[in-house]
């Protein structure tokens, strides 16, 4: 029931004006459900705490109006809030090293070695498993009778006596960070594996011919080229500020003292533990503008685009 | 509530809209029951609810277990959705938390109108979960802080009794110092090692629980003096950055001389301490039968559909549940009745077990370390990790009492 | 010059063996304290396991009803992975085509991601009560449905798929939804493989959202099962290492399967334009 | 024969169903409960009429089930045991108690007979 062609752009205009609202149609009812799931337990709750930082709420009392009341609290006389930002951001700040180890695991691996595969797997294996039980493992080897690694120290001799690890205010937080790269080594290299391979072989092919050495070639063509992947590596890096909460829960749950208390251990620790909500909900609201800020720096760094495993 | 759920199965699924038909079914008289931890004694439990039920028709209970660390995060999220369950087993202060803040009822009318419940309970526990003057708890069994000593160890150092102040505590640990064994270990959870201030009359807060009074030059001295005994490995480090296992495990190694704990921390050093027999056990009040107690109390929820039957429920388990809770677990319940009959058999099928619970009762009037506070947790989270460093040689004493000082009276104040 | 070349093997090889040696330790140390009963706090640790025995898996198969916690776990990880699989199709279908306001949604899903679920557990539950899923396999795996860093996966498969074959498709006459599943699906099964084991192991580690959802215990998943394990056996035995092999095991064993897709999904998924 | 058959989604879970029905089919055949064997003294004598107590593990405790007496050649044998971890112990006035032994099954109520007596430390005199 085609209209005569011959009219001219007003009706032209109602088809196309039909034809882009049609595929405006399509496209929310594709994104509908995902859309729908994240608005509920993403972005209400969001909200939910920034309505509740604003205000003292207790579970059965009437909430009164608090104002700035808990991020002035947080500031200036919580110091467990400025010792667990410190420790995120080292937290975070390893995740850079994690990410070199595994770009040279994933360039060792990415050659035509025999066996890559398996070492590949073997590298994976440690992602899928759940953290709770991580954690009791690595608890487990950092004990300072029974563990492994305090026994191979004393075998090698580094060391006289055995390092209570999780018990010391310095070696706690690097002992839980070292299990969670343990962790999330894999998933690195496996994103920085998808990059390499994106790289078309005819670049290195005109870099050797004009004799550029690997090193070079290294610097200007595959780091450059990567930056997609890394960006990504660095957002799940940043992720896992909090999704480690369960490692950080079984393996020290915050101690010795606050030693690797991170932002979601006192948020946790805030709400649930001493039943503080509303403080726990201003504490939400500032670690999640600190992970924005800092998504937004890894990817001006990254210079690519919000959607990061897009090609150039 | 099951037919909506399958309705939503083979409904649109993820789209689902809000349902406004709500399914009013002639439900029961239920009641649920959270317990902390307990899980060992389901068939005991699902006992009790089985005879509860049998002469209540109509009655159901619902009964749930949770590990300590998860009843927060649940009791509050149902507590907050307006569902929480009608009797709570809590452990320590965390139940006047819950009293402040308005979730426990007031059980102090039902225990004027029965006298014979009221009496059932041993005062000085039974006013442990007193706030600001009302009853909110019964309790459900009732441990305190007491002194275990490792007999061999002391007749090595050439002692004989435990001992019966805080110095003769600090040279007997010197005593027995050397090499990889200490003197001294304690348990550092809920207030545990406040008996080591209170023997040396330091009290955290004034009796009217609105200002902190522990930093006095007396305060600062007795931390001191802990601070250089745990430098000089007479008081193992354990106790200051342990919780359960680590101390006990310490203990049960049998290279510490003391271990000031409750007295469920018999059952785990004697699980793993091979030595741990009634001869190289030794068992004594704190110097001047100070201690901390940590019981476990019942309660019952505001918001509860049914609070007469959970009343009913909470008197039928304190007194026909605590009987078979005493002998299963060896334990003391707070019921008088049932505990003096049940020490009097322990007497004769365990004495070591026996010795230890009779401290549980003696010297009830000497309880520190269990103020009537609402925001126990907080002041606990302002005052502990300050003394930590204290302890541990990472300030001084003078500045770490004042900081703490600072921040708990800041907690004070915000109520 | 060819030894220099068969040297660097060697070298390479050498690393990634040190590499994989230390990757497999903590496998390997659970899995010794798993087979043995000896006071695992005497000083010095045995390297090799003292008098193996697979006992302490029994007691873990009847200490806490586990063939129950698999069946509850399978179940909601089955739900999460279909319904995954199906939305970050549709959504990554949708984000591949220029909308306006499309910056504003990848923007919207980035900061999403950055939300923490230990934080949103409340008002997650109250809407989860609203909607009448409460103690139920749906409200278990409700909040995972959808994951973003999967959204993006798809997004990068779809975007590699060469836009002729799509218009083709589109001139034969396919409807929308038959050309996501005819052209585009069928050219990025490794992206679904991606999408597979990660929902899974999303899924299968769960441990806070399960643990508030649930009220009766035959609702409860692997995780809570550890949890109560944890708590009650204050890992004093081998047990509580048999349980967190036997926990393990249903991870590796997925990844091990779809691990040839997987590794292909993510390698070529986002190349080849 | 179609491809996918040969596929490892197939074949994989068809190899676990397989060893499950087998193994359930083997437990259904042993269960019974029966838990027979013999008591010695320190020289390897049988001990007649012992006391011989079993006890079942419940968590980290131990607690009693039952008792019996053993035969003339120092047998004995029990039934309905429904647990999978066990404790045997033989005592008599003369000797004593014997080692406890430990004796875990493969699974609940599994009829076993023990390989080793359970022995006394002391010889019948």
């Amino acid at each position: 029931m085609m209209q005569a062609a011959g009219q001219v752009s007003g009706e032209r205009g109602a088809w196309w004006r039909k034809k882009r609202t049609r595929e405006l149609v399509l496209v929310t009812c594709l994104l509908l459900p995902s859309l729908a799931i994240f608005f509920l337990y993403r972005v209400l709750p969001l909200g939910w705490n920034l309505l509740l930082s604003v205000q003292y709420w207790s579970p059965l009392k009437p909430p009164r109006w608090a104002g700035l009341d808990h991020y002035e609290e947080m500031l200036l006389y919580d110091d467990v809030f400025w010792q667990s930002l410190k420790n995120t951001l080292i937290f975070i700040g390893a995740s850079p090293f994690a990410i070199a180890l595994a770009l040279g695991i994933a360039l060792l691996v990415n050659s035509d070695l025999k066996g890559a595969a398996v070492y590949r797997s073997i590298v994976f294996l440690s992602y899928p498993l759940m953290t709770v039980a991580v954690g009791i493992i690595w608890r487990w080897m950092y004990d300072e009778r029974g563990g492994i690694i305090n026994f191979a120290l004393r075998e090698i001799g580094l060391v006289a006596k055995p390092i209570p690890f999780l018990q010391s205010f310095d070696w706690a937080l690097p002992s839980v960070i070292v299990a969670e790269i343990w962790q999330v080594l894999g998933f690195y290299m496996i994103i920085i594996l998808t990059g390499l391979q994106s790289i078309p072989q005819h670049l290195y092919e005109a870099a050797s011919i004009d004799g550029a050495p690997r090193l070079a070639q290294f610097w200007r063509i595959t780091l450059p080229m990567l930056r997609p992947s890394l960006f990504l590596c660095a957002v799940v890096g940043i992720l896992n500020s909090f999704t480690s909460f369960d490692l950080i829960y079984v393996m020290t749950n915050g101690g010795p003292g606050h030693a690797t208390e991170l932002l979601i251990t006192h948020i946790y620790k805030s709400g649930f533990g001493q039943t503080k909500f509303d403080y726990a909900a201003a504490l939400t609201v500032v670690q999640f503008i600190l992970l924005l800020a800092l998504t937004y720096l890894a990817n001006r760094a990254a210079g690519g685009n919000a959607g990061s495993l897009e090609r150039q | 509530m099951i037919s909506r759920r399958a309705l939503l199965k083979s409904g649109a699924g993820a789209a689902a809209a809000t349902l406004a038909a709500p399914a009013i079914a002639q439900a029961p008289k239920k009641i649920s029951f959270l317990t902390w931890n307990i899980i060992d004694q389901e068939p005991m439990i699902r006992g009790w609810i089985a005879r509860f039920v049998k002469d209540r028709p109509g009655v159901e209970v619902e009964w749930l277990d949770k590990k300590g660390p998860e009843i927060p995060v649940f009791y509050q999220t149902q507590l907050v959705a307006g569902t929480p369950p009608d009797v709570i087993n809590t452990q320590g202060a965390l139940g006047l938390e819950y009293a402040a803040q308005g979730a426990l009822l007031d059980l102090t009318p039902r225990l004027k109108a029965e006298a014979s419940v009221r009496n059932r309970f041993n005062a000085d526990y039974l006013s442990n979960w007193a706030y600001e003057g009302k009853n909110y708890m019964l309790p459900f069994y009732i441990t305190k802080t007491l002194l275990f000593y490792n007999k061999p160890m002391f007749q090595k150092a050439g002692l004989s009794d435990p001992p019966q102040s805080f110095d003769a505590i600090i040279d007997a640990a010197q005593k027995m110092t050397s090499g990889e064994a200490s003197g001294f270990l304690t348990l550092n959870f809920d207030w545990l090692y406040w008996p080591l201030y209170a023997m040396n009359g330091v009290d955290l807060l004034s009796t009217d629980l609105t200002k902190p009074t522990f930093n006095t030059p007396k305060g600062i001295e007795v931390t001191d003096r802990l601070a250089k005994a745990t430098e000089a490995g007479t008081i193992n480090k354990i106790s200051w950055t342990g919780r359960w296992v680590e101390p006990n495990g310490a203990f049960a190694a049998g290279n510490v001389g003391m271990l000031h704990a409750h007295s469920p921390a018999y059952f785990f050093v004697k699980g793993q301490g091979k030595w741990v027999t009634p001869e190289t056990l030794g068992v004594a009040h704190a110097p001047g039968g100070f201690a901390t107690p940590n019981s476990h109390g019942l309660g019952i929820s505001t918001a509860s559909k049914n609070p007469d039957l959970a009343w009913d429920f909470l008197k039928f388990v304190t007194d026909e549940g605590a009987q078979e809770l005493g002998v299963n677990r060896k334990l003391v319940t707070g019921n008088i009745a049932v505990d003096t009959k049940n020490l009097a058999d322990l007497e004769k099928s365990d004495p070591l077990v026996y010795s230890i619970l009779r401290t549980q009762l003696e010297h009830t009037d000497r309880m520190v370390g269990n103020w009537r506070l609402g925001n126990d947790s907080r002041v606990k989270e302002a005052f502990w990790p300050e003394l930590q460093n204290a302890l541990l040689g990472r300030k001084d004493a003078k500045t770490a009492l004042a900081d703490a000082e600072r921040k708990v009276a800041r907690e004070l104040k915000r109520g | 010059m060819i030894p220099m070349r068969r040297h660097s093997q060697y070298m390479r090889h050498a690393a990634l063996v040190g590499v994989s040696a230390i990757m497999l330790l903590p496998f390997y140390w659970v899995l010794k304290t798993a087979v043995t009963n000896e006071n695992i706090y005497a000083y010095p640790p045995r390297l090799l396991p003292e008098s193996p025995h697979l006992f302490n898996f029994v007691d873990v198969w009847y200490f806490i009803p586990f063939p129950r916690y698999l069946l509850n776990s399978l179940v909601v990880s089955v739900l999460v992975v279909a319904s995954n699989v199906v939305f970050n199709a549709m959504a990554a279908y949708a984000l591949t085509k220029n909308f306006p306001g499309k910056r504003a949604m990848l923007l919207l899903f980035l900061s999403c991601m950055l939300i923490p679920f230990q934080a949103t557990i409340i008002p997650a539950y109250l809407i989860t009560s609203k909607l009448g899923l409460l103690n139920s396999y749906l409200g278990l795996a409700f909040p995972l449905l959808s994951t973003i860093v999967c959204i993006f996966v798809f997004k990068a498969a779809f975007e590699a798929v060469p836009q002729s074959l799509v218009d083709a498709a589109r001139i034969d006459g396919l409807s929308e939804g038959r050309i996501i599943l005819r052209v585009l699906m069928p050219l990025s099964t490794a992206a679904v493989a991606t999408n597979v084991v990660l929902a899974f192991i999303w899924s299968w580690n769960a441990f806070l959202w399960p643990l508030i959802i649930t009220r009766e215990p035959t609702m409860q998943t692997l995780p809570l099962g550890l949890a109560r394990f944890l708590s009650y056996m204050e890992d004093t035995t081998g047990a509580l290492y048999a349980f967190a092999v036997m926990v393990l095991a249903p991870s590796i064993f997925v990844f091990l399967m779809a691990q040839k897709e997987f590794i292909r999904g993510l390698t070529s998924g986002a190349t080849k334009g | 024969m179609p491809r996918w058959i040969m596929s490892r989604w197939v074949i994989v879970p068809l190899v676990i169903a397989g060893f499950a029905l087998t193994w359930n089919g083997y437990v259904a055949l042993n269960d019974g409960g029966r838990i027979e064997g013999r008591v010695v003294d320190a020289s390897g004598r049988p001990v007649p009429d012992a006391t011989v107590i079993l006890l079942e593990r419940h968590f980290v405790v131990h607690n009693e089930r039952q008792r019996t007496r053993t035969d003339s050649e120092g047998r004995f044998r029990f039934a309905g045991n429904g647990n999978h971890s066990l404790q045997l112990e033989a005592e008599t006035d003369s000797l004593g108690r014997s080692e406890r032994r430990i004796v875990r099954l493969w699974f609940r109520a599994q009829n076993i007979t023990l390989s080793e007596p359970l022995r006394f430390n002391a010889k019948l005199p």
